[in-house]
């Protein structure tokens, strides 16, 4: 038996997700099996697709047979590959988790449990074609897919608080895109040409409407990944949204923004990037980390911290541009692919668990929290690995990131980045172990009859902090050979 | 006796051809008021100036379009800008509160950088574009030599149908998601009930619907060869559907539930079936075969129109239609 | 008068682009922040035309984004209206 | 000859629009201006669409015209009607000299 | 007077299933004949012709034809031909005259308006015809219908005098003609309000 | 073996997640450092281990640690297992103190950078749990809380270091000191290291630690995780230390102060576990002082380490014994105790007498002046007095428990083993001839300390001071960010920031070309 | 015969920006209701005088639409923004 063609899993990847949420909200029923199998199906073609990947490496496809400039294409690379793997993955969980997280609940909750899978189902099909798409126009409207299904399901919390966060969340993610878009128009005027492949031949860097079309496209994203000063829509909807919304939302939809960075400027647009904007992107993602950390530090909310969290992690990603400017880049963004996807894996265990803990508890503050009892410690479980994880403990697939990164700039002598990375890595640790320490020590006794913990509330978190805890040893050791899997420029 | 086409006044922006005084007066004062009206439509102290002035907008955004030789997005611009948007906004505010929808209170005039950095960013932008020296082809060519191939007429419908039919079906996915997210959001809030309206209005849009129905086929029959498509005739089915609403119109009870949910979703399950079907037959996603080409979007074209004009007026309706016992009728 | 093609187009979707974001930012009532957006987004819609067709042939490539552009526009907008409408309701 | 009875017709309509305007801005309340509005505009139109019918020589868009005239004058009419209408439910009185 | 046009009713969707449904229907054939044509006429207008233009337009005809708008039955659109004709020179010069009306009163230096509501009791049987009158007085000199009762019409005139009264008793004789209907005896002048 | 040494804790603690097996599991647990143990006594040499990435082996410097480390891993966890009996918080404090022990048996096996990394970090995190289960929450919070911290800030400059040197030499030992790792390596390693072995100056966390964890968790930190820290320097930094030599009588300085400055904080507290824990920081002066000699051997240097992990394991469990003992028996356990302080003390025929003849000897060869001679000799003093100090708190120590065996046995195991240390410890020569020099100034000491207790005590407590400061100061900066955030928030400076930022990008990119 | 076109459409937006001083003076929503009533109408004339200097047939059909539309925004206002219910008849500064 041979697997299916790289083109075919692709499609499977970007229609299944729009053709099974279609059905399920055509029918306006909630069949679960149907639900299941779409997502089981689509992890499937994930790793399917990986396989391929890594036999074949890079490949492109297009769409409607049409050639280069006039068609779009799809490109297969593999850190593109990586996000769409982690995407199935975290997909999965979420599924699983919502189906039991959503169930037997009374009231307008019942409408949530139907909408929320169909939602789910379109993000991820946002998700999906972004990961592919090597177009600029074709990602504005991926990235409109995936925003648009994001702000329904953080709505989907009908508490005035989340529709407020949904309100802010959805206009910054609006201004995002069409900051995005006018970079597009700057483009286009300028090469006519949407085609990432046609547009890193034809691109002129030295060009000042270019420029500013680089810069329009940079800050547009840079709204959406809610880097650092720019991130004020980011807590609220993290932190208020439902707990697998949030999963998604700061695992994968943050992460797609952010990638997609990348993807344009070690991309298209590599031969632009300069020392200068890249220390300043740099310069956020400093502040990003720190200053992300210690508010994350001074939550009393268990999901605001982990929002915050969120702020922080993405501002040690962001040094991957400074580092990657001056000195060898494959293990820089190798080092930033695998940082992408062990803070989707963590986060959304860290927040598939935390709405447990919050359902257990029956409150979300942090000092209320139950302790590690009963089924509930489960979830403990998951949060301390997904901890470990984020702060980069070895074995995890975080300090595999980390280990490059960190190795770059020990390499590059960058004291500088290495300092704030050092300082970053602190702040996870004080963060994440003041979490770990008010509830460990002071477990509060939790609701009278307990809520009842279905395995589907533990299962998904604990396998995904158990992913990212594991996958590190493999990517360690794939790192240390000197092969690097990730390419961002497919063809060169 | 049609005034020929000039090539020096018809093409305000047509290389080397000069522009005639006249059109350029037109063109400044066409964009002078667009931007006044814009001001207003975001600053006007009265709310309901704001939402007026925008509508106004929209209306000579239609005018600017065709300034810009873009009939096409002239007919989308005209039938959602002049018909939905204007409708939405409104509706909305008739929903808000009285006191949140009223005046509001005069601001202190704060001497504040950024209006002004805004507009020197935006400038600068702008400056940097049109300084742009490289010869920029663009796509025309490339449209053009590929229309024998594309199965219609109409470049702009060969780019949206053909050439690029994923971004499409992807946005016809969000128009989906939008329905369903609002959806999500509860039952049908827009629908207030007020009291029957004046005979004249059922009268006027008893005359108004049958044009309705034929106009929306008409532009998807032109959408083969000409301006026009299934965007534009959709929304015009959607602004049919929607005056029939107002004009005290239910959604028809055995319409409810799952026929609508799936008339909604036919658009995007067409799209779906025509692209996986031909991955399937020619082994390529979305490749049609030439000789079937025309056929396939004309299917795809009838489907996303009708779906678009659903979902449209779903859109509009705010929420699940209510059930009809709660209804005012 | 000899402008450059497309000039007067050109500083008008600046000027949209510029009140929109302006307005976005600063005004506090919700709508008309979903009005501001609106009227930025025609400005980029504008400016995306207008560069497109420096070229000879009429290029419906910027046509057709802009098509879509519009009906993305106008789905985002439907929900942001949806959403204020709630959010009225839960006013405390 | 119907070339220059076109641009008669059309500078007519064109004039027609300037009195609407000028009425809507100087009559004093709503239901004097809707009169402006409902009247001279529609006729206005509707000399603009006949002047042009003049320069046209294909049947069908002549009619077509037409049908546009009409179906602004349809929607003018009935509009003026339900603002009127409006108007008088919100309880504005009609100005009077 | 011959039936010109008649456009009600047509196929009701949601009765189609039952006995009268389709008893109606049948009844209602002719005039969705008159229907059909109308449409057909329109579609060939906006289209110009064509054969590919039919392949799409016979559907396109139908569906217009047979789709409601869900809003009851308006009443029956029968049209007279000789009424058309004895109509439409009012109209045309009415409409003239109050657009010159207004655009003088707007234009003219010194002039105002002297508006005053008044009432008019239409003779008109209750029905289309009833409607088509209150919107047909908008578009003639110096009158604004506001309000249509059972009683009658109020109407907006912007300049009190008596020939509006004129104006008005002659334009509803002409829309019972259009529309081939006697009218009611007369119940005198409307009162001033 | 090796293998079985080093799974065996993690096997443990699976048993421990599940309601069914968890009674074995917290059975097991105590004897989960047996496998290490005799691993550490196998004769012969023993083929390396490779999980994943991770390569572990027993060489002669691991296993000279390990032999002590598995004895007191091994019975301190039987002493826990009664002491911690009916306590709620018996299973977190069994899981993290079979994740500490696996750390620790790891990080001695360690034969890459990356394995001994992994350990420590697991071993010293997990510690975290130990203090944690300390009986007085009020305590053992913000000590727990102070430990994780400088515990992070020792993680990130390891792996600091682990990164800068595998950069220049790849991750093997071997490679490592060949070429001799930068600087910033050898400064990262030694604030790692320094913080875990409790350091002058970065001991701060060793204080109060020591003093609120559980007994036995006390007895394993002060014994066997703060030793890991001297492993892990013996291990790592350079066996010819060229670049050392400069700053060795600075190290050597600073080893002496701590023996002072440990012992004169000690005497100052009131209860014993304190005092056993200033008296910690003190003798790890000695050993940094021994290391920074430079001419020990590993299996010297495993010596010191050993005699003091024994002394000092027995102190921390013998005071838990006499919590337990009934009246009767506390003059028997006041006399295992007095041995314990003889030990730590020095007296001649221990293996504190070794110790100090051993360092003595160094000092000789190394021409070192005869102010650390005389340093040397009046550590004996020092220690005599906080001995003296623990004596009497020891004295007044209540007694809340019964005596099980479970809590006497492996204490006088311990004992025994303590007293016998200078015949079988790896590296031991039996016990010093008897000198003179080794008893006046433990007789000064004695006096010193009489004189004293007639007097109160007049030092002030430091810490007491610098804490609740630091505290406001963090305090302000908070709810300064806090506001600041708020600030952010808002849409104008949002518009603010992207109009800064986006010009800011536009300009770079042209500055840069 | 185009700059006649031309200059009536220029005439007839001229005529629009003037009638915008409506929408700022209201005094009422109706009266600016109005004022976008008017901008409809003059819109499709504008369209027309466009079609007639460039002869492009697709303004005739967005001239169309506009007319078809031109009573929407009318209708809505009427029957959602300025509903006839007296008790909800309370706008603000509009009055």
């Amino acid at each position: 038996m041979s697997l299916p063609s790289t083109a075919m899993l692709v499609v499977i990847l970007v229609t299944l997700p729009l053709a099974a949420a279609t059905l399920l909200f055509a029918s306006g029923r909630q069949p679960r099996t149907l639900t299941l199998a779409a997502a089981l199906l689509l992890t499937f073609a994930a790793l399917a697709l990986g396989f391929n990947v890594h036999l074949e490496g890079v490949s492109v496809h297009r769409i409607g047979g049409w050639a280069a400039p006039l068609g779009i294409h799809w490109q297969v690379t593999p850190s593109g590959t990586v996000m769409l793997l982690v995407t199935a993955l975290v997909g999965l969980a979420g599924a699983v988790y919502g189906a039991g997280y959503f169930l037997h609940r009374p009231g307008p909750e019942g409408r949530m449990a139907r909408v929320f899978m169909p939602l789910w189902l379109f993000a991820w099909g946002g998700l999906n074609a972004l990961f592919v798409a090597a177009d600029l126009f074709n990602l504005y409207v991926a990235l409109e897919v995936m925003t648009l299904a994001s702000v329904a399901l953080v709505a989907l919390s009908a508490r005035r608080m989340a529709l407020q966060a949904a309100m802010r969340y959805l206009l910054a993610g609006l201004f995002g895109s069409m900051i995005y878009l006018l970079g597009v128009a700057l483009l286009y005027g300028q090469y006519g040409v949407l085609d990432f492949d046609a547009l890193a031949a034809m691109l002129d860097v030295e060009d000042a409407g270019s420029r500013a079309g680089a810069v329009a496209l940079t800050v547009g994203l840079l709204a959406k990944a809610a880097i650092f000063p720019l991130h004020f829509w980011l807590p609220g909807a993290h932190g208020r949204a439902e707990p697998p919304v949030s999963a998604l939302l700061s695992g994968l939809v943050v992460a797609a923004a952010f990638y997609l960075l990348l993807r344009l400027w070690f991309g298209p647009l590599a031969g632009m990037l300069t020392f200068g904007a890249g220390t300043l992107l740099g310069v956020l993602g400093a502040g990003a980390l720190l200053w992300g950390g210690v508010l994350a530090l001074l939550q009393r909310r268990l999901k605001m911290l982990v929002a915050y969290s969120t702020v922080s992690q993405f501002g040690f990603a962001m040094l991957v541009f400074p580092l990657a400017i001056s000195g060898n880049r494959e293990p820089v963004l190798a080092g930033g692919t695998l940082l992408l996807a062990n803070h989707a894996l963590a986060k959304a265990a860290l927040f598939l668990a935390a709405g447990t803990l919050v359902r257990a508890s029956g409150s979300e503050r942090i000092g209320q929290l139950v302790g590690f009892s009963g089924r509930a410690r489960w979830a403990w479980l998951a949060v301390i690995l997904a901890s470990a994880a984020l702060i980069g403990l070895p074995p995890t697939l975080g300090f595999s990131a980390k280990w490059l990164l960190l190795q770059t700039a020990v390499s590059q002598g960058a004291w500088w980045w290495l300092g704030i990375m050092l300082a970053g890595t602190l702040l996870t640790f004080a963060y994440l172990g003041r979490l770990l320490e008010l509830a460990l020590l002071d477990p509060a006794p939790g609701p009278s009859p307990p809520p009842v913990l279905t395995p589907a509330l533990l299962v998904p978190a604990l396998l995904l902090a158990l992913l990212a805890c594991a996958s590190g040893v493999w990517a360690f050791d794939f790192e240390l050979d000197g092969e690097t899997f990730v390419r961002l420029e497919p063809g060169s | 006796m049609r005034a020929p086409p000039s090539p020096t006044a018809s093409d305000p922006g047509n290389g080397d051809g000069l522009m005639h005084p006249v059109e350029i007066t037109f063109d400044a004062l066409l964009l002078f008021s667009m931007v006044v009206l814009a001001w207003q439509g975001v600053h006007a102290r009265n709310m309901f100036r704001a939402v007026v002035s925008f509508i106004m907008f929209g209306l000579l955004t239609a005018v600017a379009w065709v300034r810009l030789e873009a009939p096409d997005i002239a007919l989308a611009e005209a039938s959602l800008g002049a018909g939905l948007t204007g409708a939405l906004l409104l509706a909305t505010l008739g929903r808000l509160a009285p006191e949140r929808r009223g005046a509001r209170r005069p601001k202190v005039v704060k001497l504040s950088t950024l209006p002004w950095l805004t507009m020197g960013l935006a400038g600068t932008t702008v400056l940097l574009a049109v300084t742009l020296t490289l010869p920029a082809p663009g796509l025309g060519e490339a449209v053009l030599a590929a229309m024998p191939a594309a199965g219609v007429d109409s470049p702009v419908t060969a780019v949206l149908l053909n050439f690029r039919a994923w971004d499409t079906l992807l946005e016809i996915g969000v128009m989906l998601l939008a329905v369903i997210a609002l959806w999500s959001l509860g039952q049908d809030v827009l629908a207030s009930k007020p009291r029957l309206p004046a005979p004249a209005l059922p009268a006027l849009v008893r005359l108004l619907f049958p044009l309705f129905v034929l106009s929306t086929f008409y532009l998807l029959w032109r959408g083969g060869h000409g301006p026009g498509g299934a965007f534009p005739a959709g929304a015009l089915l959607a602004a049919g559907l929607v005056l029939a609403l107002l004009a005290g119109a239910q959604v028809p009870e055995r319409m409810r539930g799952a026929p609508l949910r799936w008339a909604l979703g036919a658009g995007l399950f067409a799209f779906l079936v025509v692209a996986v079907g031909l991955m399937w037959a020619v082994g390529t996603f979305f490749a049609y075969p030439p000789q079937h080409a025309s056929i396939l979007i004309a299917i795809i074209e009838i489907a996303a129109g009708l779906s678009i004009g659903v979902m449209l007026t779903a859109l509009f309706l705010g929420g699940e239609p209510t059930d009809i016992k709660g209804g005012g009728k | 008068m000899s402008l450059p093609p497309g000039t007067l187009f050109l500083l008008a979707s600046a000027l949209l682009f510029a009140i929109g974001a302006h307005g976005l930012v600063t005004c506090r009532h919700l709508l008309r922040k979903v009005l501001a957006l609106n009227v930025a987004t025609t400005g980029v819609f504008l400016l995306l035309v207008t560069l497109g067709r420096s070229g000879t042939a009429v290029d419906p490539v910027p046509h057709a984004m802009v098509l879509t552009g519009i009906v993305v526009a106008l789905s985002t907008t439907a929900v942001a209206l949806g959403l204020i409408v709630r959010l009225e309701r839960r006013r405390p | 000859m119907s070339m220059l009875a076109g641009i008669v017709l059309i500078v007519l309509g064109l004039l027609f629009f300037l009195s609407g305007t000028v009425g809507l801005l100087r009559f004093p309340d709503v239901f004097t201006r809707l009169h402006a509005l409902s009247k001279a505009d529609t006729l206005a139109l509707g000399l603009v669409c006949a002047g042009l019918a003049l320069h046209e020589d294909d049947g069908a868009l002549q009619l077509k015209l037409l049908l546009i005239w009409l179906l602004v004058i349809v929607s003018g009419a009935t509009c003026a009607s339900l603002i009127a209408r409006a108007a008088l439910a919100h309880g504005i009185r009609p100005w009077q000299r | 007077m011959r039936q010109f046009i008649a456009f009600e009713p047509c196929i009701d969707m949601t009765r189609l299933a039952d006995n009268t449904g389709i008893r109606r229907f049948i009844a209602g054939l002719p005039a969705l004949g008159a229907r059909v044509a109308v449409l057909a006429a329109i579609w060939w207008v906006l289209t110009g012709g064509g054969a590919s233009a039919w392949v799409w337009g016979v559907p396109a005809v139908m569906v217009a034809a047979s789709l409601r708008p869900g809003l009851g039955s308006g009443g029956v659109w029968r049209l007279s031909l000789m009424g058309l004709l004895r109509f439409l020179p009012v109209f045309v010069w009415y409409n003239l005259r109050g657009a010159m009306e207004v655009a003088v009163l707007a234009m003219h230096p010194r002039r105002r308006p002297d508006p005053v509501l008044i009432g008019y009791p239409l003779r008109l049987p209750p029905g289309p015809a009833r409607v088509f009158m209150a919107n047909l007085i908008n578009l003639v000199p110096g009158t604004l219908s506001t309000r249509l009762t059972v009683r009658g019409i109020e109407i907006h005139v912007l300049t009190a005098s008596a020939s509006v009264t004129r104006i008005l008793t002659i334009l509803e004789r002409r829309v019972a003609d259009l529309f081939a209907l006697q009218l009611a005896p007369s119940a005198g002048l409307g009162s001033q309000r | 073996m090796t293998a079985a040494a080093l799974l065996t804790p993690w096997l443990v603690l699976a048993l421990l997640l599940w309601p069914r097996s968890r009674r074995l599991g917290l059975a097991l647990a105590a004897w989960a450092a047996l496998p290490a143990l005799l691993l550490a006594l196998m004769p012969g040499a023993i083929p390396p281990v490779h999980l994943g990435p991770l390569g572990f082996e027993a060489d002669a410097l691991g296993r000279a640690f390990l032999l002590f480390s598995a004895l007191i891993w091994w019975l301190a966890g039987l002493f826990g297992a009664s002491w911690m009996r009916g306590r709620a918080d018996r299973l977190p404090f069994t899981a993290a103190w079979l994740t500490t022990l696996g750390g620790s048996v790891g990080l001695l096996l360690a034969q890459d950078l990356l394995s001994l990394y992994v350990c420590f970090a697991l071993a010293s995190l997990a510690a975290w749990g130990l203090v944690l289960a300390g009986e007085d929450a009020r305590r053992s919070r913000p000590a727990a809380r102070l430990y994780l911290t400088l515990m992070a800030i020792a993680e990130v400059a390891l792996l600091t270091g682990i990164a800068a040197a595998a950069t220049v030499d790849g991750l093997d030992f071997g490679s490592l000191t060949a070429s001799g790792a930068g600087g910033l390596a050898l400064t990262a390693f030694a604030l790692g290291f320094a913080i875990k072995l409790g350091v002058l100056g970065v001991h701060l966390w060793l204080p109060p630690a020591h003093a609120a964890a559980p007994l036995p968790a006390s007895a394993v930190l002060s014994a066997v995780l703060v030793k890991a820290g001297l492993f892990g320097w013996l291990r790592l930094l350079p066996a010819d230390p060229t670049g050392l030599d400069t700053w060795a009588a600075a190290v050597l300085l600073l080893g002496f102060a701590a023996v002072f400055y440990g012992a004169l904080m000690g005497i100052s507290r009131d209860h014993p576990k304190q005092v056993l824990a200033f008296s910690t920081v003190s003798q790890v002066g000695l050993l940094l002082a021994a290391v920074a000699l430079g001419s020990l051997d590993d299996r010297t240097v495993a010596l010191l380490a050993g005699h003091h992990a024994l002394a000092k394991a027995a102190a921390f469990l013998g005071l838990g014994v006499l919590a337990s003992a009934s009246v009767g028996l506390r003059p028997v356990v006041l006399l295992g105790l007095a041995a314990a302080a003889l030990v730590l003390i020095g007296v001649p025929f221990t293996s504190g007498a070794l110790a100090k003849a051993i360092l003595e000897a160094e000092l000789n060869a190394g021409g070192w002046s005869g102010t650390f001679k005389l340093a040397l000799t009046f550590s004996a003093t020092a220690t005599t007095l906080l001995m003296l100090r623990f004596g009497v708190l020891a004295l007044g120590y209540g007694t809340t428990r019964t005596l099980t065996a479970g809590l006497w046995l492996p204490w006088t195991l311990l004992l025994m083993s303590m007293l016998l240390a200078p015949w079988w410890l790896p590296g031991a020569r039996g016990p010093a001839s008897l000198s003179l020099g080794q008893v006046w100034p433990v007789l000064l000491g004695l006096a010193i300390g009489y004189g004293a207790m007639r007097v109160t005590w007049p030092l002030p407590r430091l810490d007491g001071v610098v804490s609740p400061v630091l505290h406001r100061l963090t305090a302000l900066r908070l709810s300064r960010i806090a506001h600041a955030e708020r600030w952010l928030l808002r849409w104008t400076n949002v518009g603010r920031m992207l109009l800064l930022l986006a010009l800011g990008l536009l300009g770079l990119l042209f500055l840069g070309a | 015969m185009t700059v006649f076109y031309l200059a009536g459409a220029l005439f007839l937006l001229a005529n629009v920006v003037v009638a915008l001083a409506r929408v700022l003076r209201g005094p009422t929503a109706a009266d600016r209701m109005l004022s976008g009533e008017l901008m409809g109408t003059t819109a499709v004339a504008v369209l027309l005088l466009l079609y007639g200097a460039t002869g492009i047939e697709a303004l005739l059909d967005v001239a169309l639409v506009f007319a078809i539309l031109a009573a929407m925004a009318v209708v809505t206002f009427v029957r959602r923004t300025w509903p006839e219910d007296p008790a909800a008849d309370d706008e603000g500064e509009s009055r």
